[in-house]
């Protein structure tokens, strides 16, 4: 008989089958470094080590992290509306504009806190805009969301690199970025925090929008399972002929959608510019709206479950720069075949042990 | 015509057994059928029909049991195997590729060659001969989705026909015929018959089992219950062992007692999305307190014009007003404000998200009610209380509101979609085949609130390719035949006069 | 140089530009139409460039070469396969995901293995595939037109590059004309149909996707040691997605592929082109703008100014019997 | 212990970063001192790299290629008592080195061959990233071609405008091809591994081609006139060798021809192609650089080119 339609328990299903499909990606990725005559268990080692061994370690994971928990969650709303936006990337390239302008603004005159506010809804703002044309086009063209959310991250690129190379660029500068923003205009470190557990933070850029990041989350989970707007959001996404059916209007979930998913995605700059680099620089992003994919994936687009995702990743961030370091046979690109080969297990292939685990779960249930 | 019983059956279907999941959709199976016959299967939706004979054909794999053809056991691993041993299928959902030629189709899987060129005109002449033979006529290169479903039928027939078949299974094949194509097809099956062919023919229409088969079984909840010499057997036993017990499906229901009218309809025209007419210019009113039924045979514009009523389908044109209000222009919400309730046809796309909990299923498309949450936000106590309560009164089982879905039973999920909508108290309640796949205790609950709605004074519109249920429940009769309204009759009218009338035949 | 140079030098870059895109649009249209969604297209290219560039700059042999970089090709293709067909799987999300897996493997493998920030080594003459010189064409190059046109826009290219042409009309013929074709397209539209018509719709998807393979295969080829000399980091640059686009574009049609692809390379040879220079009236264009052009147009074609793509109608949807 | 951040080329670039180690290698071999290197693949790593570097103690760090500028600049105030060195770049810190060339007197001498090389009377130039040091490449070798053909004409293009424009051959070969198409015989390339694209166009099109930074004339023996190279190895081998005997000074270093920080490149791969009163004149233009009565304009100086 088939087990497709047969119902498992919560645990297994969010908790035990992520953690398999988790092993399974990893496992594959340790028989990669094994294959370039690395010994997996030492990289490990290192990865672990170079991403919670210190303080300054533990900071940069939740300093990855933070920027993986905007980008995840940006993917997860999108996703619950049934829609998959690959242009997280672009969208919070393009967010890092409107961050920037706002320090670069208000900078000179105020201090750091009242430029934060200005920053999100900058940020925000121009990341939520680089998602509504791609949304407008889905929702009344039906042209394909994935196709046209790409082409916006090249588009986005293209745009951005032209306004750093020609406009924000300080003149007689090498590199295409804006000037450095004063404190006013920069987030402050989280020292106090990582402090309360005794740790120093020392360089890493842990800054305060991993507490907006948090924030954000709550405000996720509230909107996804606790407003009306959630509701149509998850009918439409679970099975659009009852969406129609129970009056949920198509064009407008689709886009309000896209536009919460580019907003979040674009608050990643914050993490970015805002409190790390301190400047708008070009490519700041660095696949991290690619890895909100895999994040919200693995978190099956429920907000704690991005949290978990997003350290998983920022350990892999911080600790794979370490583990480059050590054994500089593994370059860092080693995450991003980490990275997918968590895509294709916790996504793709997340059916595949279902069968199995479902019959072994009947055993155990009969017996 | 051998009906000699020491024959070898041309087919012996043997303990077979297939679950879905939860769903035991065959339990143990035994049926014999004899060569040169036409057998009839008959049983409820979700019986286990269709199930049965997709396993005869290889296109599902029984659990357990055993296939015999004339005699050879014979292990069917797919529809190849299946086609080998001379079976063919015409399936109840057609399985034609739309944007193929006719040609095209009936040549895939029996190209006879690499390449098309040549093979191509060999199977043109072949289908033309068949066509000729039988009398099935379609143009060899017509596009099938630009054919009407009658000439998609005689396709797939052509298909079983053209790949040798000399078993012919029929699914529910005159669901979707006009009562002149359907009898057009049983011609076509004596023909077949004469020359030795058997057939396996499933139907719900007790009248055509009696018309053309030389025997019947009934399924009932997977299980084979009966099997009968047609000569030997009546419509009311047959439709005694299908739903299991002796059927009184007349409901007891008093007197109607006609209000103000709360919908009417004026020159309505829906298309389909190919632009085909599905309803062609219908006009007609429901008062309050009264339960205005729709007969017709399936496909004659009576889901289409559910669906432009309930906002889901924009009307070609015409007025649909509401309570004395033009509603052509609202959406499903919007006409839901307005006092409509819908219980639509298929709970599985439409009535219900089955991947939610029951709570969350009890107000879709009234989850923006602010007694479910004021402004933004959702009230899940008041939900979740909210449904208990209809949990309870409509007796859902089992009763709880956090399990998903999908995990009640066809008839619990119907319930379900009931109770959201007569709970509304609507001024108008639309209800689309509201006992499809039900079984027999939850049909009469839900008969019974139907009319309990009515006699609160709403005005109810009923939608149900079940004759007795049309019969049983409305005060008035539409009978709808190709999208038009073809005559209107009284409750107690003869089921006879209205399958005449169904067929286009009398008014 | 006066403006017909200009438009042969630009025809030339256009075609050779446009080779990448037509085997990789090719490759789609055979998996798309098998109703397997195929967004790793990107992925394959990268991975077979990468492959290709190893086995050439090891063996010297460009034939070599393109055979690793097929294989490897293929590989992808089956995992997808695996994930899509087999398992049932989200066939974008697969996709995605085997994209990763290509960019970050080949720089972690090339660095392992050569030291050189991912790339590969400079591949020696002839593991290279180099340009041919079509008989006559330096003869007729000084007549007028038409000399040029030969000489520097049909001859000089590389025999990858004559192959991708004929690939077209391969790809047509195999498609509408024979029996394999009839059936991809089948389960593409309505696989129940091919089912019950006795033929296996997985074996059919597989076949589909290896075709798929096998033709990014020679993209991935292409770009490493045709139109340069060896694998660079993450060289398809976004390619397979400009292939995706064109096979939208062109309604999933062979021919029409092809002249999508011309388009796109065109556009990409105007932008280089254009750099620097000024056009008249505008003035100086920012190469941003070009560079951007070929999705900027994706975007407006998509937007149904091209009239509605109808997709193969199980196009994305895995083939589920049983729920 | 000294340790040594590439640029995002890779070690083996052929070109920069292969200069570099070579300086590095050298400094082992006479000192039998080990060092540490780090390739970073992406720019985000660099910063990173850097800091591991001077928080193990390593000293002095030497950071080679601008892109690491701002992350010098940071890591270096975190770290004022180590020393550090950038190269291509100036990173105005008390502990920190910046080792800048005069990459337009280089370019050019390469300018003056070109220049007499060129049948045609028109050559080409192509940049990787669009950025005012690759304009600076330009624009002294435009002068050196005018020194040798004043009615000479000089294509120039760039890759790119991000640091994908060092790694992209292709593009970097289609641009070279335009070139050709338009009558260059001889293109230089100053675009990192972009180059590579830039000489194999060249030589596949029978043209020549001139390499950049470290001397490239073994890629394609015969079809590379010469090529410009920048002494990076000299700026990693004395930042190390300097520290070793604390002679460690910050500050700008700009090395030109004077210094021999750049040159030209004759080997036996390119013998050939320059003909006598090539090197004659090459090596008078050289002598005038020095003595200074030839004065190369410097495009960073005011950010523009003499027409
Ligand atoms: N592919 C499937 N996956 C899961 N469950 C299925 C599948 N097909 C049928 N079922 C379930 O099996 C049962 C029998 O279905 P089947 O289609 O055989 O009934 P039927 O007698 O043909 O009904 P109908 O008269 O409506 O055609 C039903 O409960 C149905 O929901
Ligand atoms: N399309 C479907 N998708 C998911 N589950 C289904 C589907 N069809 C049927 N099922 C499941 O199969 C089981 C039986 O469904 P079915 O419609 O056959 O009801 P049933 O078996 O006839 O029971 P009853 O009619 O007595 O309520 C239910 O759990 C139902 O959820
Ligand atoms: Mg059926
Ligand atoms: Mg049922």
């Amino acid at each position: 008989m088939t087990t497709a339609s047969v119902p498992l328990p919560n645990w297994i299903s969010y908790g035990l089958i992520p953690l398999i499909n988790l092993l399974l990606a990893f496992f594959f990725s340790g028989l990669v470094v094994w294959w370039i005559g690395e010994s997996p268990w030492e990289a490990l080692k290192f990865l672990i080590q170079g991403s919670l061994g210190r303080g300054d370690a533990i900071g940069f994971t939740l300093f990855y992290a933070t920027s993986f928990i905007f980008t995840g969650l940006s993917v997860a709303v999108a996703f619950h509306a049934g829609l998959f936006n690959i242009g997280s990337e672009g969208q919070a390239y393009v967010g890092g504009l409107g961050a920037a302008l706002a320090a670069l603004a208000l900078d000179h005159y105020v201090p750091w806190y009242v430029t934060m506010p200005f920053a999100v809804a900058g940020a925000a703002i121009f990341g939520a805009a680089w998602a509504f044309i791609p949304a407008w086009l889905q929702a009344k063209r039906g042209s394909h969301i994935v196709i046209t959310t790409i082409m916006f991250n090249f588009i986005g690129a293209a745009l951005m690199v032209y306004l750093l190379v020609n406009v924000l660029i300080v003149p007689g500068k090498m590199a295409p970025e804006t000037r450095t923003f004063l404190e006013g205009g920069q987030l402050p470190k989280l020292d106090w925090l990582m402090a309360l557990f005794g740790l120093k933070l020392g360089p890493a850029p842990f800054n305060v929008s991993f507490l907006i990041a948090l924030v954000m989350c709550y405000l996720v989970w509230l909107l996804i399972w606790r407003t009306k707007l959630g509701y149509e959001m998850r009918t439409l996404g679970i099975s659009p002929s009852a969406a129609i059916y129970a009056g949920v209007p198509y064009v407008r979930t689709v886009i309000i959608a896209m536009l919460i998913s580019g907003a979040l995605a674009g608050m990643m700059a914050l993490n970015a510019v805002n409190g790390a680099a301190a400047r708008l620089q070009v490519e700041f992003v660095a696949g991290a709206g690619f890895v909100g994919i895999a994040v919200s994936l693995m978190g099956r687009s429920h907000p704690v479950g991005i949290i978990l995702a997003a350290i998983l990743f920022g350990i892999l961030y911080q600790g794979g720069a370490d583990l480059s370091f050590e054994m500089p046979t593994i370059t860092r690109d080693m995450i991003v075949v980490i990275q997918g080969l968590v895509i294709l297990f916790a996504g793709a292939l997340e059916h595949m042990l279902r069968p199995a685990i479902v019959r072994v779960y009947q055993q155990i249930a009969r017996a | 015509m051998s009906l000699d019983p020491s024959a070898v059956p041309a087919i012996e279907l043997v303990g077979i057994d297939k679950s879905f999941g939860p769903v035991h959709a065959n339990k143990n199976i035994n049926l014999n059928i004899a060569k040169g016959t036409i057998h009839g299967i008959i049983g409820e939706n979700g019986a286990g029909k269709s199930t049965l004979m997709s396993i005869l054909y290889g296109f599902y794999q029984a659990d357990q049991g055993e296939i015999r053809i004339s005699g050879k056991p014979i292990l069917i691993r797919d529809s190849q195997a299946a086609i080998a041993a001379g079976i063919g299928m015409v399936h109840q959902h057609f399985m034609l590729v739309e944007n193929f030629t006719v040609l095209e189709n009936v040549m895939l899987g029996v190209e006879g060659g690499q390449f098309l060129g040549r093979s191509a005109d060999k199977a043109r002449a072949e289908l033309e001969r068949l066509e000729k033979e039988y009398g099935l006529e379609v143009d060899p290169d017509g596009i099938i989705e630009e054919l009407p479903v009658g000439a998609q039928q005689r396709v797939e027939i052509l298909k079983a026909l053209y790949r040798g078949a000399d078993i012919l299974i029929l699914d529910e094949p005159t669901g979707v015929l006009t009562p002149a194509e359907a009898d057009h097809l049983f011609n076509v099956l004596r023909v077949l018959r004469e020359q030795g062919k058997t057939i396996i023919l499933i139907t719900h229409k007790l009248r055509e089992i009696m018309a053309i088969t030389d025997s019947v079984s009934v399924m009932r909840r997977g299980e084979m219950v009966a099997t009968r010499k047609t000569a030997e057997t009546t419509v009311e036993e047959l439709a005694e062992l299908m739903v299991g017990r002796h059927v009184l499906l007349h409901v007891e229901k008093g007197e109607a007692r006609p209000g103000p009218v709360l919908l009417s309809v004026r020159n309505l025209t829906v298309k389909d999305a190919r632009g085909v007419t599905m309803v062609d210019n219908v006009s007609f009113d429901v008062r309050a307190g009264e339960i205005v039924g729709i007969a017709g045979v399936a496909g004659n514009g009576q889901s289409e014009l559910l669906e432009a009523i309930a906002g889901i389908r924009k009307p070609f044109s015409g007025e649909i007003i509401m309570d004395g209000q033009p509603v052509a222009g609202l959406d499903a919400a919007r006409r839901r404000d307005l006092g409509l309730a819908h219980i639509p046809e298929d709970r599985h796309h439409m009535g219900l998200v089955l991947k939610f909990e029951e709570y969350e299923n009890s107000i879709l498309g009234y989850h923006r009610d602010p007694k479910y949450g004021r402004g933004a936000f959702l009230d899940l106590n008041a939900i979740r209380k909210d449904a208990e309560d209809k949990i309870a009164k409509y007796d859902i089982r089992p009763p709880n509101a956090r399990l998903r879905t999908a995990n009640f039973s066809g008839g619990n999920q119907q319930k379900i979609v009931v109770a959201r909508e007569i709970e509304r108290d609507p001024k108008l309640l639309i209800v689309g085949q509201p006992t499809r796949g039900v079984d027999v205790g939850a049909i009469e609950f839900i008969h019974r609130r139907i009319i309990e709605t009515r006699d609160a004074g709403k005005a109810v519109l009923l939608v149900s390719v079940e004759l007795d249920e049309i019969r049983s429940l409305s005060d008035r009769i539409l009978v709808m035949f190709a999208g038009r309204i073809v005559g209107e009759k009284t409750g107690e009218t003869e089921e006879q006069t209205l399958g005449l009338m169904m067929a286009g035949i009398a008014a | 140089m006066e403006f017909f140079d200009i438009l042969v030098s630009i025809l030339g870059s256009a075609l050779r530009l446009s080779i990448p895109l037509l085997f990789t649009a090719l490759a789609g249209l055979f998996s798309e139409r098998a109703g397997v969604f195929d967004i790793g297209l990107e992925g394959k290219m990268l991975a077979a460039a990468f492959a290709s560039a190893c086995a050439a700059y090891v063996t010297g042999s460009a034939w070599l070469g393109l055979l690793a970089g097929i294989g490897v090709s293929i590989v992808f293709s089956l995992v997808h396969g695996f994930a899509s067909i087999t398992n049932r799987g989200n066939q974008i999300v697969s996709g995605v995901a085997l994209n990763f897996v290509a960019m970050g493997l080949t720089v972690v493998l090339g660095q392992a293995w050569f030291g050189q920030g991912g790339r590969t080594p400079q591949v020696p003459g002839d593991g290279r595939f180099s340009p041919i010189i079509l008989p006559g064409a330096d003869a007729v190059r000084d007549v007028p037109i038409i000399g040029p046109l030969y000489a520097n826009v049909i001859s000089g290219h590389n025999i990858l590059a004559y192959m991708a042409f004929l690939a077209v009309p391969i790809a047509w013929w195999v498609l509408f004309r024979t029996r394999f074709g009839l059936r991809l397209r089948a389960v593409g539209e309505n696989p129940g149909a091919v089912d019950t018509a006795g033929i296996s719709v997985t074996w059919m998807r597989y076949r589909a996707v290896i075709v798929a393979g096998f033709l990014c295969g020679f993209s991935g080829t292409y770009l490493a040691i045709a139109q340069s000399a060896a694998f660079i980091n993450n060289m398809s640059a976004g390619k397979g997605y400009i292939a995706l686009a064109a096979l939208i574009f062109a309604k999933w049609k062979p021919v029409p592929v092809m002249f999508a692809c011309l388009l796109f390379g065109f556009l990409d040879a105007v932008a280089n082109f254009m750099q620097g220079k000024s056009v008249p009236g505008i003035g100086e264009v920012p190469v941003q703008i070009f560079q951007a052009l070929p999705y900027i147009l994706t975007i407006v074609l998509l937007a149904g100014f091209i009239g509605v793509a109808h997709a193969p109608k199980a196009g994305g949807v895995p083939y589920v019997k049983e729920r | 212990k000294p340790a040594l951040v590439y640029g995002t080329g890779g070690k083996f670039d052929k070109s920069f970063n292969e200069a570099a180690f070579g300086g590095a290698e050298q400094f082992k071999k006479e000192t039998g001192v080990e060092y540490r290197d780090f390739e970073p693949t992406s720019d985000t790593q660099g910063e990173q790299a850097i800091r591991n570097f001077a928080s193990r103690g390593f000293n002095p760090v030497v950071a080679v290629s601008f892109a690491w500028t701002s992350a010098m600049e940071k890591v270096a105030a975190e770290f004022p008592d180590t020393k550090f060195v950038i190269v291509d770049s100036v990173v105005d810190l008390p502990n920190v080195r910046s080792v800048v060339y005069k990459e337009e007197e280089g370019s050019y001498l390469v300018g003056l061959l070109a220049g007499m090389a060129s049948q045609t009377g028109k050559v080409g130039f192509v940049g990787g990233m669009d950025i005012p040091l690759i304009r600076k490449f330009g624009c002294g070798y435009v002068q050196g071609v005018k020194a040798a053909k004043a009615d000479a004409t000089v294509f120039q293009n760039m890759v790119g405008t991000t640091g994908a424009a060092w790694n992209d051959p292709v593009r970097a070969g289609e641009l070279t091809k335009n070139q050709i198409d338009q009558g260059a015989d001889v293109v230089y390339a100053a675009a990192g591994a972009s180059g590579l694209g830039v000489l194999q166009t060249a030589a596949d099109n029978g043209k020549l081609g001139i390499g950049v930074d470290s001397n490239q004339n073994h890629l394609h023996p015969g079809k590379v006139l010469t090529s410009m190279v920048k002494r990076v190895d000299l700026a990693v081998y004395n930042a190390f060798k300097d520290t070793q005997d604390d002679k460690f000074t910050a500050g700008v270093e700009a090395l030109g021809v004077k210094e021999d920080g750049v040159t030209y490149a004759v080997d036996e791969n390119n013998k050939a192609l320059i003909t006598p009163e090539m090197s004659e004149a090459v090596e008078k233009a050289k002598a005038d650089i020095i003595a200074g009565t030839v004065k190369v304009h410097d495009y960073m100086s005011d950010n523009s080119c003499p027409k």
